[in-house]
C-alpha cells in the first residue's frame, strides 16, 4: 500500500521505552477500548516492565481503531500495540489490518477486560498507580471528584487531597526521639508542631496521662471492662517507660523531716465543726496547700528542666498523684495552687480525685505541673520516697499520720506526726533548696488556715 | 568615670594613640590629609604627625592598597583608608590577589600585617555607587579579617588589635555610625574576633552587626511589648565568625533571624543561615528568617532608599513572621 | 412516692464516687478491702446526703466501714422512719 | 620628556670573573628550564609553567647589579628570577614538584617562588600585580631612610594595565627607590607589542610621569648589567624611580605549548641568532676569557647542579593533607 490518505489516517502506538535499561515490555491492561476516542496525554495502558507497572500516555488525538497487542504478551519496544485514526480521518480497518505488521496476530485481540468509559460525575481512579498512589496518601477516592476527562481522578487529584504533610519543626522532632513521643500525636493549635509541644506531652506522659482512660464518654462513667484493661496495660506501659526514665536520668537526692501535726489538726478540726461534708476540709487539702506556698518561696523547686536547662515555673501548678483501685495512678494538676485559699484548694482537688477516680479527667488537667505531691496518708506507710516526674525538677512525698513520740520543752508527748520527704532533681536544685522547702512546707502547716 | 563621643571620634582617638606609639604605623589614603578625611575621621592627623605619616595619595586604589602591601610586607604597619565600599572594588585585585594569598602562596614566608578601613552602607542617599555593604563579600576570603564594628566602644579599641595582627585586617566603618555617640566604658573590650550578646532574650536570636545593630536593638524593645523576648547577637566579626556564641544562644532561643545589610542572595546571612542548619539544625523551631536589603543597586530618592534597607519595621516584621512560622 | 431504699442510695452514691467499686460486696471493708480513702469516704457521705438528706457527722464515720453498715445507718437515720 | 638610550658598548674593564659568572648563570637557568620541559612533558610538573629561554640576560644581569638586601618582586616566569637572586635550583625545582622543601612549601609551584632570606617576594601571577607591593616595599624602605632598592620585573603586557600607571605616578610623586624592569619580548602571551600599544616607545610612557625612562639590548648581558647597575646607583642615591626597558624575546611558547599561530617561525629563527648565551660565549671567547676546557668544565658542573635539584625535588616530602589550612592566617605559637 503506497503513501496516502489511507495510511495518513494510521497512526501507531508503540511499545515506549520506559527506562534506559528497557528492552521489551508487556501491556498489562488496556485503559481504552476499539473506537475510544483518545487525547494526547491520555493514560491508554498499563505496561509491565521488567521492574515496574506503568502508566502509558498516548501522544496523538483520534480513535482506537484497533488493539493489536493483548495483554501478557511481551513484545520488542518499537512494537505497535494499536493504531488510532487521526481525528477527522475515516477508520479504514481493511487497510489497516492490511498495514499491521506481522506480530502477535496469531490469537486475537481479546476484549479488554477492564475497558470502561467514564461517566459525568462517576469518579474512577483507573490505573493501579493511581490507586497506589491515593492507598499510600490515604486518600479516600470515592469521595474524590475527579477534574480528569470524564470526571476521571488524576493523579492531582490524588495529591492534592492527600492531607498536608504535618509540619513538626526540626527540634521537635528531635525532641520526640529522644522522649519516643509519636508526632502524630502531638497539638500543636494552628502551628507547626514545635519544641515546647513535645514537652508539654512529655510533661503529660510524665503524669502517666493516658489518653484510653481519658476517651472513656463522659455519660457512660464505666469503660466497658475489656476498654478498662486494654486502658491499664496501656497506663503501665506509661508509667513504665516514664518511671525507668527518670530513675535513670535523674540524679536523685532526698531530704526528709518529721512534722507535728498537733495545732494543725487542732485548726482543722475547728474548722470541720460546724461544715457539712460537702464542704468539709480533708489533711489532704492542708498538705496540698502548704505544699504549694512553700514552693513559692522555694521557686527553684517549681519548674521543669527542658533540654538541658531549668526553667522556672511562671506559677504553682501542683500535681496531685490518684492512685486508681484499678491499678495505675494519675497525677491531676491543681492549677495556680499557691494562688487559691485552702477551701478552694480542697473544692478543685475533691473534683480531681473523684473524675480522675471515674475517668472523667480532661486532657488539659493532666499535665503542666510544675511540682507534684503525692501522699500515702491511708495506710500504715510511715514514709515515701517518691520518683520525680519528668521534666519537673522536685516531688513531696508523705506517708500516713500516726501518733508519735515527740519531745516538746523537754518532755516526751505523743503527736501526730507526718514524715516528709522532698526529691529533688540534682541537676536543677540542690538539697539545701530541698530543705528549705520543708521548712517553709513545716511553717504553713502550723498555719493551716491563714 | 565615662566618656562619651562619637564613633568617628573615637576611631581618630584609636588612629592617633597607634600613630603615638608605633614608629611603624602610618596612614594612606585618597583626602586623609590636606582634606581631614571624605569623613573627617582623619581630620587633624596631618597637622600633629606630618605629611611622612599622613599620605595623601592619588585617586590610585589599587596602587595604594598594594603599596599598603608591600610596606606591611617590609616591616611597617600601615593604615590605609579607601573612601567607600564601593571604591574597594579598584583595588580588588590588590586585596584578593595579594593580601589574602601572599602568605598562602610564600608558604608562609611572607605576612601582611596590613588594615584597610573603608565606609561602608547606605541611608545617606548617596546612590548606586557609594552606599552598598560589601564587607560580605570580603568575608567570602579566606586569609583576610573582616572587622564589622557597632558600638563606640568598638570603634575605640578594635583598630589595635587589628594593627597587632600579623594578618590582613579589613574594618568596615558604617558611614551612619560616624555621628552615633555613645559612652566609652573603661573595660577592655573582648577580643575582636567574639560576637557579642548585646541583649539577652529567650525567644529569638537576632544575629547582626555594624550599622543594623542599633536598628535591631531597637526592633527588639518594639517586641518586648508585644511579649516577645529577642535576644541580640553582634558578630562583630565577619571573617572569622563566631560560629560558637550565636550558635550556642539559637541552641537557647530555637529561633533565628539574620540581619545584614549586604543583599541576600550569597551574603554573610546566607551564610550564617547554613550554618545555624549545619550545627543547631535539630534545635530549631522555625526556619531561619532573613532582612536583608532589597536586591537592587542603592537607590537615590529617599523613600526607594528607606524600603531597600533594613528597618525597625522590618526586623519587626521579620521576628513575627519567624515566631509564628509553621516551621 | 417510692419508698425509700438505703442499698439504692449507697449503690448510687457508690457509682458516682467510685463506679469501679462492686456494690455487690455488702460486707467488704470500704477502707481496707474496696480502696476507699478518706477522699472517696467524704465524697460519699456528701453524696449520700445530697440523694437522702442525710448529713453523716465526721465522729460516725469510724463506725460505718461497709456498705451493709452504711445502708441501716441510713435505715436507722432515713427521714420517713423518724 | 625623551627616553633615553643607554649605552651599548661593553665595559672592558669588567673583570673577566663577573663576566664568567654571567654566563655561568645564563647557562644553569638554561639547562634547568630545558629540564623543566622535559619533566613537564614526564608530569612531574604539573600547572601552568612559563619559561624563561631567551630571556637569561636580564635576569643575569639585573641581579648580579643588586646588593643582598635589595628587595625582588618578580612575575610568572620567574625561575631564572629567583635563580639569578641566588635561590638554589633544588629549592626552585622541589617547589615546582609541589614537595614540602620547595621554597613555597609546594603552595606556591612554578608561578609563585617565594624566599625572603633572598628578599625574593614573589612571582606574581597577576599581570602588573606586583607592582604596587614593590611600591609598598619602596615606601617602606624610604619612610625608614634605608639605602635599599627595590626592582619590580614586568612584562610589556603589563604596560597597559591600570596599575602600571598607578604605580608609574606614585613612584614618582614619591621619589621611591624603585626600579621597574620592563622585560619587552614583545608578546603579551600572543598579542604582539604593536597591537596592544599606541605607542611602541615604551620608556616614553614611563617618562610621561616623570621617572628616568632607558633602554637597553636584553640579549646582551653585558650591557644589562652595566644599565642596571647605573640604575641601582641613582635610585639608591635617592635620585627617585628608573624604568629600565630589556628589550628580549622568549624562544619558547608562551606557557608550556602552544601553537605560535602569533609570530612566524622565521621571526623566531632569527631572535634565536641573538641567543644571548651565545653572544655572551663568543665574546668571551673573542676576548680570550673562556676557552672549550672551561665551558666544558662549566656544562658539567651546570649538569650535575641540575641533576642534583631533580633528585632533590624527587626525594622530598609529600606534605600531608591535613596540613592544607596552613599558612592561611600567622601561626600562634
Amino acid at each position: 500500500m503506497p503513501d496516502g490518505a489511507a495510511s495518513l489516517a494510521r497512526v501507531p502506538f508503540t511499545m515506549p521505552a520506559l527506562g534506559a535499561d528497557m528492552d521489551e515490555g508487556s501491556i498489562v491492561e488496556w485503559l481504552v477500548a476499539e473506537g475510544a476516542h483518545v487525547h494526547r496525554g491520555d493514560v491508554v495502558a498499563v505496561v509491565q516492565t521488567d521492574k515496574n507497572d506503568l502508566d502509558v500516555e498516548v501522544f496523538a488525538d483520534g480513535t482506537v481503531t484497533e488493539l493489536v497487542v493483548p495483554p501478557g504478551e511481551k513484545v520488542p519496544v518499537g512494537t505497535v500495540l494499536a493504531w488510532l485514526a487521526p481525528n477527522g480521518a475515516v477508520p479504514n480497518t481493511t487497510v489497516a489490518s492490511a498495514q499491521v505488521p506481522p506480530v502477535s496476530l496469531a490469537a486475537p485481540a481479546p476484549e479488554p477486560a477492564t475497558v470502561y468509559e467514564p461517566t459525568a460525575g462517576e469518579s474512577h481512579v483507573t490505573s493501579p498507580v493511581l490507586r497506589h498512589l491515593a492507598e499510600a496518601l490515604h486518600v479516600d477516592t470515592a469521595h474524590l471528584q475527579g477534574s480528569g476527562r470524564g470526571g476521571r481522578i488524576t493523579r492531582d487529584d490524588i495529591e492534592h487531597a492527600a492531607q498536608p504533610r504535618r509540619r513538626i519543626s526540626p527540634r521537635a522532632r528531635r525532641l520526640a526521639r529522644e522522649h519516643g513521643v509519636d508526632t502524630s500525636t502531638l497539638e500543636s493549635g494552628t502551628h507547626a508542631v514545635v519544641g515546647e509541644d513535645v514537652l508539654r506531652s512529655v510533661s503529660m506522659l510524665a503524669a502517666t496521662d493516658v489518653r484510653p482512660v481519658m476517651s472513656v464518654p463522659a455519660q457512660a462513667h464505666v469503660a466497658p471492662r475489656r476498654d478498662r484493661q486494654v486502658a491499664a496495660v496501656e497506663m503501665r506501659r506509661a508509667i513504665s517507660r516514664v518511671m525507668t526514665k527518670a530513675w535513670q536520668e535523674i540524679p536523685h537526692y532526698q531530704v526528709a523531716t518529721r512534722i507535728d501535726l498537733q495545732r494543725c489538726l487542732e485548726s482543722l478540726a475547728a474548722l470541720n465543726s460546724d461544715r457539712t461534708a460537702a464542704t468539709r476540709i480533708l489533711p489532704a487539702a492542708v498538705f496540698a496547700h502548704a505544699a504549694a506556698r512553700a514552693a513559692t518561696s522555694v521557686p527553684e523547686v517549681n519548674g521543669h528542666w527542658l533540654d538541658g536547662s531549668f526553667v522556672a515555673g511562671s506559677s504553682v501548678h501542683l500535681g496531685i498523684v490518684v492512685a486508681l483501685r484499678t491499678g495505675g495512678l494519675l497525677a491531676p494538676v491543681i492549677r495556680h495552687a499557691a494562688d487559691k485559699d485552702l477551701f478552694t484548694v480542697m473544692d478543685e482537688m475533691r473534683d480531681l480525685v473523684t473524675r480522675a477516680r471515674t475517668g472523667r479527667l480532661r486532657a488539659s488537667e493532666i499535665g503542666d505541673a510544675t511540682i507534684t505531691l503525692t501522699q500515702l496518708g491511708e495506710g500504715e506507710v510511715d514514709a515515701v520516697v517518691p520518683i520525680i516526674h519528668p521534666p519537673q525538677v522536685a516531688i513531696l512525698g508523705l506517708g500516713a499520720i500516726h501518733d508519735e513520740p515527740w519531745a516538746h520543752d523537754g518532755m516526751l508527748a505523743v503527736r501526730p506526726v507526718v514524715h516528709a520527704t522532698l526529691c529533688g532533681d540534682h541537676r536543677a536544685v540542690d538539697g539545701r533548696l530541698g530543705s528549705l522547702f520543708l521548712a517553709s512546707f513545716t511553717r504553713f502547716l502550723q498555719e493551716p488556715t491563714s | 568615670m565615662t566618656t562619651t563621643m562619637t564613633c568617628r571620634d573615637a576611631m581618630r582617638e584609636a588612629i592617633r594613640e597607634a600613630l603615638l606609639h608605633d614608629d611603624r604605623v602610618f596612614v594612606m589614603g585618597e583626602d586623609v590629609g590636606a582634606y581631614g578625611g571624605c569623613f573627617a575621621v582623619t581630620k587633624g592627623l596631618l597637622d600633629e604627625f606630618g605629611p611622612r605619616r599622613i599620605r595623601d595619595t592619588p585617586l590610585s586604589e589599587s596602587a595604594f592598597v598594594g603599596a599598603g602591601i608591600g610596606a606591611a610586607m617590609n616591616g611597617m604597619r600601615p593604615i590605609v583608608e579607601i573612601m567607600t565600599v564601593n571604591f574597594s572594588l579598584l583595588a580588588l585585585d590588590q586585596i584578593m590577589n595579594n593580601a589574602a594569598t601572599l602568605r598562602h602562596m610564600s608558604g608562609g614566608q611572607v605576612g601582611v600585617p596590613l588594615v584597610i578601613r573603608m565606609t561602608t552602607g547606605g541611608g545617606r542617599q548617596l546612590a548606586a555607587q557609594h552606599s552598598h555593604s560589601l564587607e560580605g563579600w570580603y568575608a567570602h576570603i579566606p586569609g583576610l579579617k573582616v572587622l564589622v564594628p557597632a558600638t563606640v566602644d568598638d570603634f575605640r579599641h578594635m583598630l589595635q588589635p587589628a594593627l597587632e595582627d600579623p594578618d590582613p585586617v579589613l574594618i568596615f566603618e558604617h558611614a551612619l555610625l560616624y555621628n552615633a555617640e555613645g559612652n566609652l566604658g573603661d573595660d577592655p573590650i573582648p577580643p575582636v574576633d567574639r560576637a557579642v550578646v548585646r541583649r539577652t532574650g529567650h525567644d529569638i536570636t537576632l544575629i547582626t552587626y555594624g550599622g543594623s545593630l542599633q536598628k535591631t536593638l531597637d526592633a527588639a524593645e518594639a517586641l518586648a511589648g508585644e511579649g516577645i523576648d529577642a535576644e541580640v547577637v553582634d558578630l562583630r566579626s565577619l571573617r572569622p565568625l563566631d560560629d560558637e556564641t550565636y550558635i550556642a544562644s539559637v541552641r537557647a532561643t530555637h529561633r533565628a533571624l539574620v540581619v545584614d545589610e549586604g543583599w541576600r542572595t550569597g551574603s554573610i546571612s546566607a551564610e550564617i543561615s547554613a550554618r545555624i542548619s549545619e550545627a543547631a539544625f535539630f534545635d530549631l523551631d522555625a526556619p531561619v528568617g532573613r532582612v536583608c536589603s532589597a536586591e537592587v543597586p542603592m537607590p537615590y530618592a529617599k523613600q526607594l532608599e528607606d524600603a531597600a534597607l533594613p528597618s525597625v519595621e522590618r526586623i519587626v516584621a521579620g521576628v513575627r513572621e519567624v515566631m509564628a512560622t509553621d516551621a | 412516692m417510692k419508698s425509700f431504699d438505703p442499698y439504692e442510695v449507697v449503690n448510687a452514691a457508690l457509682a458516682d464516687i467510685a463506679p469501679d467499686v462492686d456494690p455487690d460486696e455488702t460486707g467488704a471493708d470500704l477502707h481496707d478491702d474496696l480502696g476507699l480513702d478518706s477522699m472517696d469516704m467524704l465524697n460519699l457521705a456528701a453524696a449520700i446526703s445530697e440523694r437522702a438528706g442525710i448529713e453523716i457527722p465526721e465522729c460516725d464515720y469510724p463506725a460505718l466501714r461497709t456498705i451493709a453498715q452504711l445502708a441501716a445507718y441510713l435505715g436507722e437515720h432515713a427521714p420517713s422512719c423518724r | 620628556m625623551k627616553s633615553q638610550t643607554a649605552h651599548k658598548h661593553v665595559d672592558a674593564a669588567r673583570p673577566g670573573e663577573e663576566r664568567i659568572a654571567l654566563l655561568r648563570m645564563m647557562l644553569l637557568v638554561r639547562r634547568f628550564e630545558e629540564r623543566c620541559a622535559q619533566l613537564y612533558s614526564e608530569a612531574k610538573i604539573r600547572g601552568f609553567m612559563h619559561l624563561y629561554i631567551g630571556e637569561e640576560a636580564v635576569a643575569a644581569g639585573v641581579c648580579a647589579a643588586l646588593g643582598s638586601d635589595d628587595n625582588i618582586v618578580a612575575t610568572y616566569r620567574e625561575h631564572g628570577h629567583a635563580i639569578a637572586r641566588g635561590v638554589e635550583p633544588k629549592f626552585v625545582m622541589a617547589e615546582m614538584f609541589g614537595r614540602a622543601e620547595g621554597c613555597s612549601g609546594g603552595r606556591g609551584g612554578s608561578m609563585h617562588l617565594f624566599d625572603v632570606n633572598h628578599r625574593f617576594f614573589g612571582g606574581n601571577a597577576i599581570v602588573a600585580g606586583g607592582l604596587p607591593i614593590a611600591i609598598g616595599l619602596a615606601l617602606a624602605d624610604h619612610l625608614r631612610g634605608e639605602q635599599r632598592v627595590t626592582v619590580c620585573f614586568f612584562g610589556e603586557g603589563a604596560m597597559a594595565e591600570g596599575e602600571f600607571h598607578e604605580c608609574m605616578n606614585l613612584a614618582a610623586l614619591w621619589r621611591l627607590p624603585i626600579i621597574f624592569c620592563c622585560e619587552n619580548n614583545l608578546y603579551a602571551m600572543g598579542t604582539a607589542l604593536s597591537r596592544s600599544e599606541s605607542d611602541t616607545d615604551l620608556p616614553l610612557k614611563a617618562a610621561g610621569y616623570n621617572v628616568a625612562s632607558w633602554s637597553v639590548d636584553g640579549m646582551d648581558v653585558d650591557a644589562v648589567h652595566a644599565t642596571a647597575q647605573r640604575a641601582v646607583l641613582a635610585t639608591r642615591a635617592g635620585g627617585g624611580p628608573v624604568f629600565l626597558e630589556c628589550r628580549t624575546y622568549r624562544f619558547r611558547a608562551h606557557s608550556m605549548y602552544d601553537p605560535e599561530l602569533y609570530r612566524s617561525k622565521e621571526e623566531v629563527a632569527t631572535w634565536r641568532e641573538r641567543d644571548p648565551i651565545d653572544i655572551a660565549t663568543g665574546r668571551l671567547r673573542d676576548e680570550g676569557l673562556l676557552d672549550d676546557d672551561t665551558l666544558t668544565a662549566m656544562e658539567a658542573a651546570i649538569t650535575a647542579d641540575v641533576d642534583a635539584a631533580v633528585a632533590f625535588a624527587d626525594a622530598g616530602t609529600v606534605e600531608p593533607v591535613a596540613q592544607l589550612n596552613r599558612h592561611l592566617y600567622a601561626e600562634h605559637v
